[in-house]
Formats: C-alpha cells, sequence, structure tokens
C-alpha cells in the first residue's frame, strides 16, 4: 500500500500556548487519565492482566484499561515477545494513536528480546521500533513492577513540557514516525578500567 | 436434562427454534443471580492491596533481582557461562602477590574488574545463584528497578552491590536437620594431640553390636 | 422581551448547561467507583487526591490535548460534526425535563413526545460517524445502532404513550401532578419496558453491540481521537441523565415525596440517580446480548408488552373516566 | 413585518435551501442528511405556525424514524465516500431535470403566492387535534393505517418469496440429484 500523506500530528488546541500554572494542569491530567491499550503478546500479558485486576486494580492510579482501540489510548503497553511478524502490528497501532502517547515495554523480551534475543524471528527489543518511555524489567515481571513503572511514567509526564514542536520531532516529515528517530542501536558496554589480562 | 438432546430432523423449524427458547426460559433466574453477585460484593470490603501506598507483602525466595557479594567473587566464570542468556558479564585480571616469606613462591590471583547483569535481558532463572560455589549471589525481592533508558537496566557491580542488604537472611533449617557443615565445623571441639588412650576405642566399638543385635 | 426576561433566559440557559456538564460526569465517576466495588476493586484513588474524585476531570483535560485525527479516507466534514449532532439533542432534551413544578428551564407542553422526538434525533450522530469514518467496523457498528433504535425506538413511544393515557397530558409536568403511587404497580410493565429500550437505546450493556469491543473495537466510534471522543462519552453518560430523570418524572413521581414544596427538585434528582445506579448495575451484572437475541427481545417482549400495557392503561382510562 | 414573519421566512429559507442542497449534491448520504435538515427546518415552520405536536411528531418519525432507515438502507448499499461518476446522471438529464424543477416551482408559486398573506399563529392544542382526528378525520386515519398494514404484508410476501424451509429443501434436493447424475456420468 502506498503511503498516504497525512498532516503531521498537533497536540490539542491550547497547549502550546499555555502558561507555566496551566501547563501544569494539563500535566496533572495527562497524568492520571492513561487510557492504556494492552499489546499482550505472551506470558507477560497475564501479568498485566493481574494487574488490572481486583487486587492490584490499576486503575487506582488513572490507567484505565476500557480504551477499545489504539485511537483512544494514551499509554500502549508492549507485553510480549514482539517477533519481527509482529513488528509492523505493533508499528502501525502505534502510529494510529494519537499523540501524546506513551509506552512502556514490559518484560526482558519486549525490553531486548529477552532469553530469545539470538532467536532468527525475534525482535531484539521494541524500542527497535516504537519509542519506549518506561522499561519495566521481569521475566515476567510482577504486577507491582507494572505499577511502579507506571508512577515512573506519572512522574515523567509531570515534568514534561508538550509541545507541537517537540512531538513533531519524532517525525520525519511523515505522519509515522521515521525508523531512524526510533531504532536504538547497540548498547555500547561503558569503558571501565583497565579490561587488560583476561584470564 | 429432560429435553431430548438429539434435535429431530423431520422439523427443521423447531430445531432451529429451540435452543433460543431453551435459553431464554433458563435465562431468568440466571440474570436474576447475576445483579445479586454483583450487590453482595459491592457490599464487601475490596479485596484491592494499594501498591505504592502499602508496600506489597513478597513471599520469600522471591526473583526480584539479583545481589552481589563482591568479596566473595572470585571471577570464575562459572555464573557467565552457565546463564541461559548470556546476560552476565565479567571482567577481570590476574594479579601476582609478591612471595610473603624469602624464597616463597609469588601467588596469582583474579581481580575482579567489572561484573554485570542486563536485566533487560536476565530471564530470572537462577542458574548462576544456583551454580555460585562461593554464594557471591543472591535473590534479593526488591523489584522497583524500572527505567526510563534501557542502559540503566544494565546494573554493574557497584549497583548489584547496592541490593545486597535487602537479600533477607537465609531460611532457618528444618527441626532436627543436620548442623551446617560450617557451623559444625566451628563447633567442633579442638583436635589435640593424638593419645594412646585413645586406640582402643575401636576393639570396644565393634565387640557390643553383636550383643545389640542378640 | 425586556430584559429581565432576557436576563431570565439566559440564566436558565446557562443552568442548563451547567447540569449537562457537571450531572454526566457525577454519574461516571459514580459508574467507576460502584462498578470497582462490584468487582472487589477500589476504582480511581489517585486523581484529585480524596478517592479519585477528579478521574473525569482529569480524562477532560486528557481529552482537550490529545490530537485530533481525521482518517485521511473518512468524509471530513461529516465525520467532524457528527459529535455535535449525537451531543446537542440530550442538552435540548435536559432543558425540558422538570426537576420540580417550579424548577425546569422550559416547560414545554408535549414535553414527553418532546424528549422523545429529540433523542431520536440523537441516533444521527452515530450513524454519521460511522458511515463517514471510512472504516468497515464503524460501519458495521452504525448499522447495529441503527437496527438496534429502530427497535427500541417503538416500545419506548408504546411504554410512553401508556404514561401520558393515564395521566391525560403530554406535558411531563402534568404527568408527575397526576402520579400516585398506585402507578408504581398498574404502569410496571410499562416501567419495565420503558427501562429496557432507554438502555437499549443508550447503548449501554447489555445492550451494547453497537460498540462490542471484541467484535467491532468500538463500533460508530472506532476512529474518533480526542475532544470529538470525549463529546461521543458525554453523550452516552448525558444520555444516562436524561433517561434516568425522565424515567423518574413518568413512573416514580418525579418530585412527589415528604416536604415535596421545598425538596421537590431534590426528590426527583435522587430518583434519578438511583435509576442511574440501576444502569450502571445492569453493566456490571449482565454480559452482552448478540444481535439476534436483542432483535428477538424487542419484537417478540417489548413490543407485545408495550401494547398490552396500553390496552390496559386504556381500558382503565376508559372505565374509571 | 412582524418577527413572526422573519422566524417563519427564516426556516422557510433554511429548508428550501437544504432541500435545494439534497437533490443537487452527488453523494448520496450528503443528500439524506440534507433531507434531515430540510425536514427538521420543516418541523421548525409548523412550530412557528403554532402546530407543536405536529412539528414533534415530524421531527419524531421523519427525523428520528424514516431517515434513520434511508441511512441504513444507503448502508447496506456501500454507498461511497466522494462522488462517483458512474451512478450519477448525464449532463442533458440533469438540464431537463432543472427546467421541470423550475416549471413546477413556477406553476407553484403562481397559484400559491397569490394566496400568501401574514404569518398568523394559532396554537392548536393537543386537545383539539385529537378530538380532529379521531373525530372528523378518523375514516380517512383508520384506512391510511391499513393501507400501510398492506403495505407491510405485501413487504413481508416480496422478501419471502423462494426464502420458505420448503423452497430450499426442494432447491437442495434438486442439487443432490444433479450431483448424483454428474457422479454417474463421470463413472
Amino acid at each position: 500500500m502506498a503511503p498516504v500523506d497525512l498532516p503531521l500530528p498537533r497536540v490539542g488546541p491550547a497547549t502550546d500556548l499555555a502558561p507555566q500554572p496551566i501547563r501544569v494542569v494539563l500535566n496533572w491530567g495527562r497524568r492520571y487519565s492513561l487510557w492504556v491499550f494492552n499489546f499482550g503478546l505472551a506470558c507477560c500479558a497475564i501479568e498485566f492482566i493481574a494487574a488490572s485486576m481486583a487486587r492490584h486494580d490499576f486503575i487506582r492510579l488513572g490507567v484505565i484499561p476500557f480504551a477499545p482501540g489504539p485511537r483512544q489510548a494514551d499509554l500502549m503497553v508492549v507485553s510480549g515477545t514482539v517477533t519481527d511478524k509482529m513488528a509492523p502490528a505493533v508499528r502501525r497501532l502505534y502510529d494510529q494513536m494519537p499523540e501524546p502517547k506513551y509506552v512502556i515495554s514490559f518484560g526482558a523480551c519486549s525490553n531486548s528480546g529477552g532469553p530469545y534475543w539470538d532467536s532468527y524471528s525475534v525482535t531484539k527489543g521494541v524500542d527497535t521500533i516504537i519509542p519506549v518511555d518506561v522499561y519495566v524489567p521481569g521475566c515476567p515481571p510482577r504486577p507491582e513492577s507494572l505499577l511502579q513503572g507506571i508512577l515512573k511514567l506519572q512522574e515523567k509526564i509531570a515534568a514534561e513540557t508538550l509541545s507541537t514542536k517537540g512531538i513533531r520531532g519524532k517525525y520525519a516529515a511523515h505522519r509515522t514516525a521515521s525508523a531512524g528517530e526510533v531504532t536504538r542501536g547497540l548498547v555500547k558496554p561503558p569503558q571501565g578500567p583497565a579490561t587488560g589480562g583476561r584470564s | 436434562m429432560s429435553e431430548p438432546t438429539k434435535p429431530q430432523p423431520a422439523n427443521p423449524a423447531s430445531s432451529n427454534a429451540r435452543p433460543a427458547r431453551r435459553s431464554s426460559g433458563g435465562a431468568v433466574p440466571g440474570i436474576l443471580k447475576g445483579l445479586a453477585t454483583t450487590a453482595r460484593t459491592l457490599a464487601r470490603p475490596t479485596h484491592t492491596a494499594e501498591y505504592p501506598d502499602v508496600s506489597p507483602h513478597l513471599p520469600p525466595r522471591s526473583r526480584g533481582v539479583i545481589a552481589l557479594l563482591e568479596e566473595n567473587c572470585t571471577s570464575c566464570m562459572l555464573c557467565a557461562r552457565e546463564c541461559p542468556d548470556w546476560c552476565i558479564y565479567i571482567d577481570s585480571h590476574k594479579e601476582t602477590i609478591p612471595a610473603t616469606t624469602p624464597g616463597g613462591r609469588d601467588r596469582q590471583r583474579n581481580v575482579l574488574d567489572r561484573f554485570a547483569i542486563d536485566f533487560s535481558l536476565c530471564m530470572y532463572c537462577g542458574i548462576c545463584i544456583e551454580v555460585c560455589p562461593f554464594d557471591a549471589l543472591h535473590w534479593s525481592p526488591e523489584f522497583e528497578y524500572s527505567e526510563l533508558d534501557i542502559r540503566d537496566l544494565l546494573h554493574e557491580k557497584d549497583r548489584l552491590g547496592q541490593w545486597m542488604p535487602t537479600v533477607p537472611p537465609p531460611p532457618a533449617l528444618d527441626e532436627h536437620a543436620a548442623e551446617p557443615a560450617e557451623v559444625a565445623a566451628v563447633n567442633k571441639p579442638p583436635r589435640t594431640a593424638r593419645t594412646p588412650t585413645a586406640r582402643p576405642a575401636r576393639p570396644t566399638r565393634v565387640t557390643p553390636a553383636p550383643e545389640g543385635e542378640a | 422581551m425586556t430584559g429581565a426576561d432576557a436576563l431570565e433566559v439566559v440564566v436558565r440557559a446557562v443552568a442548563v448547561l451547567a447540569a449537562f456538564l457537571v450531572l454526566p460526569l457525577l454519574v461516571g465517576q459514580t459508574e467507576h467507583k460502584v462498578m470497582a466495588h462490584m468487582q472487589g476493586r477500589l476504582g480511581p484513588m489517585y486523581a484529585g487526591g480524596f478517592h479519585g474524585w477528579a478521574q473525569l476531570v482529569a480524562d477532560g483535560v486528557k481529552f482537550v490535548q490529545k490530537e485530533d485525527i481525521t482518517p485521511a479516507a473518512a468524509d471530513k466534514g461529516v465525520f467532524r460534526f457528527a459529535p455535535a449532532v449525537a451531543l446537542v439533542p440530550y442538552l435540548v432534551a435536559m432543558a425540558v425535563i422538570p426537576l420540580s413544578p417550579d424548577v425546569v428551564a422550559a416547560d414545554a407542553p408535549a414535553g414527553a413526545v418532546f424528549v422523545l422526538a429529540v433523542t431520536a434525533v440523537g441516533i444521527l450522530g452515530t450513524l454519521m460517524a460511522g458511515w463517514a469514518s471510512a472504516n468497515k467496523y464503524s460501519l458495521l457498528g452504525a448499522m447495529r445502532a441503527a437496527a438496534q433504535l429502530l427497535s427500541y425506538e417503538l416500545p419506548m413511544v408504546l411504554a410512553v404513550a401508556s404514561v401520558c393515557l393515564a395521566a391525560g397530558t403530554l406535558s411531563l409536568t402534568g404527568i408527575a401532578h397526576a402520579w400516585s403511587p398506585w402507578w408504581l404497580l398498574w404502569q410496571l410493565p410499562g416501567a419495565v419496558v420503558f427501562l429496557v429500550s432507554a438502555v437499549a437505546e443508550l447503548q449501554r450493556p447489555p445492550f451494547d453491540m453497537p460498540v462490542a469491543d471484541s467484535e467491532i473495537v468500538f463500533g460508530a466510534y472506532t476512529e474518533y481521537t480526542g475532544l470529538r471522543f470525549a463529546f461521543f462519552l458525554l453523550s452516552e453518560y448525558a444520555g444516562i441523565v436524561v433517561m434516568s430523570l425522565l424515567f423518574t418524572v413518568l413512573y416514580l413521581g418525579g418530585w412527589q415525596g415528604p416536604l415535596s414544596d421545598q425538596l421537590g427538585w431534590l426528590w426527583t434528582v435522587l430518583k434519578g440517580f438511583c435509576i442511574a445506579v440501576v444502569v450502571i448495575w445492569l453493566r456490571v451484572a449482565w454480559p452482552r446480548l448478540r444481535e439476534d437475541q436483542l432483535q428477538r427481545l424487542a419484537w417478540l417482549v417489548l413490543v407485545p408488552l408495550a401494547l398490552a400495557q396500553l390496552a390496559l392503561t386504556g381500558v382503565w382510562v376508559v372505565l374509571t373516566a | 413585518m412582524t418577527g413572526l414573519d422573519l422566524a417563519f421566512a427564516a426556516v422557510g429559507v433554511v429548508a428550501a435551501a437544504s432541500g435545494l442542497l439534497a437533490v443537487t449534491t452527488r453523494h448520496v448520504v450528503h443528500a439524506a442528511l440534507w433531507l434531515v435538515v430540510c425536514l427538521g427546518s420543516v418541523a421548525g415552520c409548523y412550530l412557528v405556525l403554532g402546530a407543536e405536536l405536529v412539528a414533534l411528531v415530524q421531527v419524531l418519525v421523519y427525523v428520528g424514524a424514516v431517515v434513520v432507515l434511508v441511512l441504513f438502507a444507503l448502508m447496506l448499499t456501500r454507498a461511497p465516500i466522494g462522488p462517483r461518476a458512474e451512478i450519477s446522471t448525464s449532463r442533458l438529464h440533469r438540464a431537463l431535470a432543472a427546467v421541470l424543477g423550475a416549471g413546477v416551482t413556477v406553476l407553484l408559486a403562481s397559484v400559491l403566492l397569490p394566496l400568501a398573506h401574514p404569518v398568523d399563529r394559532h396554537e392548536t392544542d393537543t386537545t383539539v387535534l385529537s378530538r380532529e382526528l379521531f373525530g372528523t378525520w378518523v375514516w380517512p386515519f383508520e384506512v391510511l393505517s391499513l393501507l400501510l398494514l398492506a403495505a407491510l404484508v405485501a413487504a413481508l410476501a416480496v422478501s419471502r418469496v423462494g426464502a420458505r424451509s420448503g423452497d430450499v429443501r426442494d432447491g437442495a434436493a434438486r442439487a443432490e440429484a444433479e450431483l448424483r447424475t454428474a457422479r454417474g456420468d463421470a463413472s
């Protein structure tokens, strides 16, 4: 399918021009209204579901799992092994979410491929195809880990300054984010002290 | 079930209608039951654990994060080699300790330069902890270390060491269990010089056995 | 028109608008909390501090900031206009519902027909949204909505007709005046028919096939984002408010109760709130019906029941006249 | 010119304009939506003239039910978004239709305009209306409903032709027989 030229995203009216006190209110709104969209791909999705159920109930934090589709969602939780075959779908649904949008990568597989990092078919971390805001470690993580990841995301949202310009930075003059912008390279090990003389 | 389960082929119209009628007929008590159940739950206290306000009650042996006791590590690489994910990075070098006594031999020992666990890869199988012969790795139940940047999930040895205080003490032994080897070794009376009086014990130990059996 | 009259009109309009913006949020928050506790959860706790009272305010603030997406293939004008068509009818309907003989924004002589007529227009918003989205799930949702609305409009109108017949007037204030506790028994079948069709008309569970997320994503609203989506949500909750208050006025005597001279409006609001809680309760307790079960219920149960109620009322009115 | 005249003229203009748009738009769903506006403003005309109940019934029945049904049917026909060439009329036909429409307009206007007088509103009470409907006009009313019933039954009969279970079974049996002969031929 040929790419369709779509207008670049812009945040809602008045967000760009709002003075600081109003921005605090706006950030508060985004912080406590994260309609979540569960990209459950493997066993971690079960822990996500556990976090949404009565015992952990992340609606307490304003994470509302009633978003029926990407268009209504603010937060995408990728939980499970992203395969190269599924990756385009993840990418597409991410692109269909309206800005401002957030992503939590939940569990080892979506963080970096996890136990399957050297498999021919597994994407080496969902952050090679979409920008990720919070990485939750675990295999699978406890439901409380997700709650803590959400708290971390909420702190990040409370501190951020939203602007159309900032959002468009992710996009290379096209409605879908450019691959180069979101692709993370291999993580280089830090340059430690003398590593010579290996046994 | 009183109704015949097999639909009568002679009358297809009635067999089409029956399942619908049966479900609507049986549904009346069912829908009331649904209302009653939800109302009852409404009246009861909730079972939500309020995580950020109330710290969760974690079971012992929770696999939260792996802590490193650096002093115990000999950089033997067993953990790194057994790790199914290859997510442990160890760098070390050999140091020569000059002989302490004149004419003695210089000794060599391993110095740990880097010990890192990539928790974005780790599958929390615990094999590294099992195989460590020197008890350098321990399970800690801490789980609150999600990060905004994936590079921060690579915990270097100082960060791994910081988890050490959160490691719970090992579980108590079962009643009537044998004393742990280390404790037994400490409690053993110190060796004394062999005396001839100790020798005759052997024949006396052999002789009572048949009496006991008889 | 004098200055005082103009001022009164403005005050009334502002009051209706305020009620329109506040009451649906109250219902929404109640839904969050009641649903949570019916499922053994707590519901929103952090937004606003005390038991998450500001959850829906936060939602609103968030929706304002969201990007407004119009799909490339959509019929842009219709797509953008649809939320207003869905929302405004309920605003207008709220204006004629009396809270007490004095507290009513506009007392229409044929208020009952007015509310029914105006709420029937709201469905056009859903149809426009579903068709203009250029999405097959939206289209399917809109068609389900249309089929559902057409089926349930009839039993609803018949049930309301029965009440109007019993009261001998089409005015909502007149109906509430004519009400007596005896109606609770006499008009019970009509009340049940009205409540069921109201829930179906609002596309609330168990009649939420038009927005069944497991089948057709979110029906006609699949492609909507940000404020336009919020308008659809608001229209759903405003619909609950309108239908609950209407049920109160038609079947529960509106403001009738102790101290009704001073606290009449409070009685109406309280009764309406209880009905809204029942609507929420149905959502939590019951699973979604199937499309054919829906039509079967409408045409084989509700319409005959409403007709029987109408006949009963007619006979009674003629006999006692 | 009174305020009533002005109000009537305003809704009348809206009704006429939307009616014109409904027939000129080359977009079948837009036509139905303009029809909504047209019917709504006709209801507004009734309201200005004081026939409140008629206006409400107009909205309830025509906007709430008839147009919804029309839209429903249009959706079933895969009405395209945007105009489509193969279903639009040719230039000649459009010119002819315009001439015909203009002719009818002129004819109607020449007859009706001399009758026009300032709008006088007289409130029609629901009681009066019902007395008229179920007293003076009860027979036309009932006959009309009979007509609708007949239409309904006819529609049902038309839609059920060929869908009776007996026919289906006959068709299946015939198909099976054909299959059997075909197999026989092959072997």
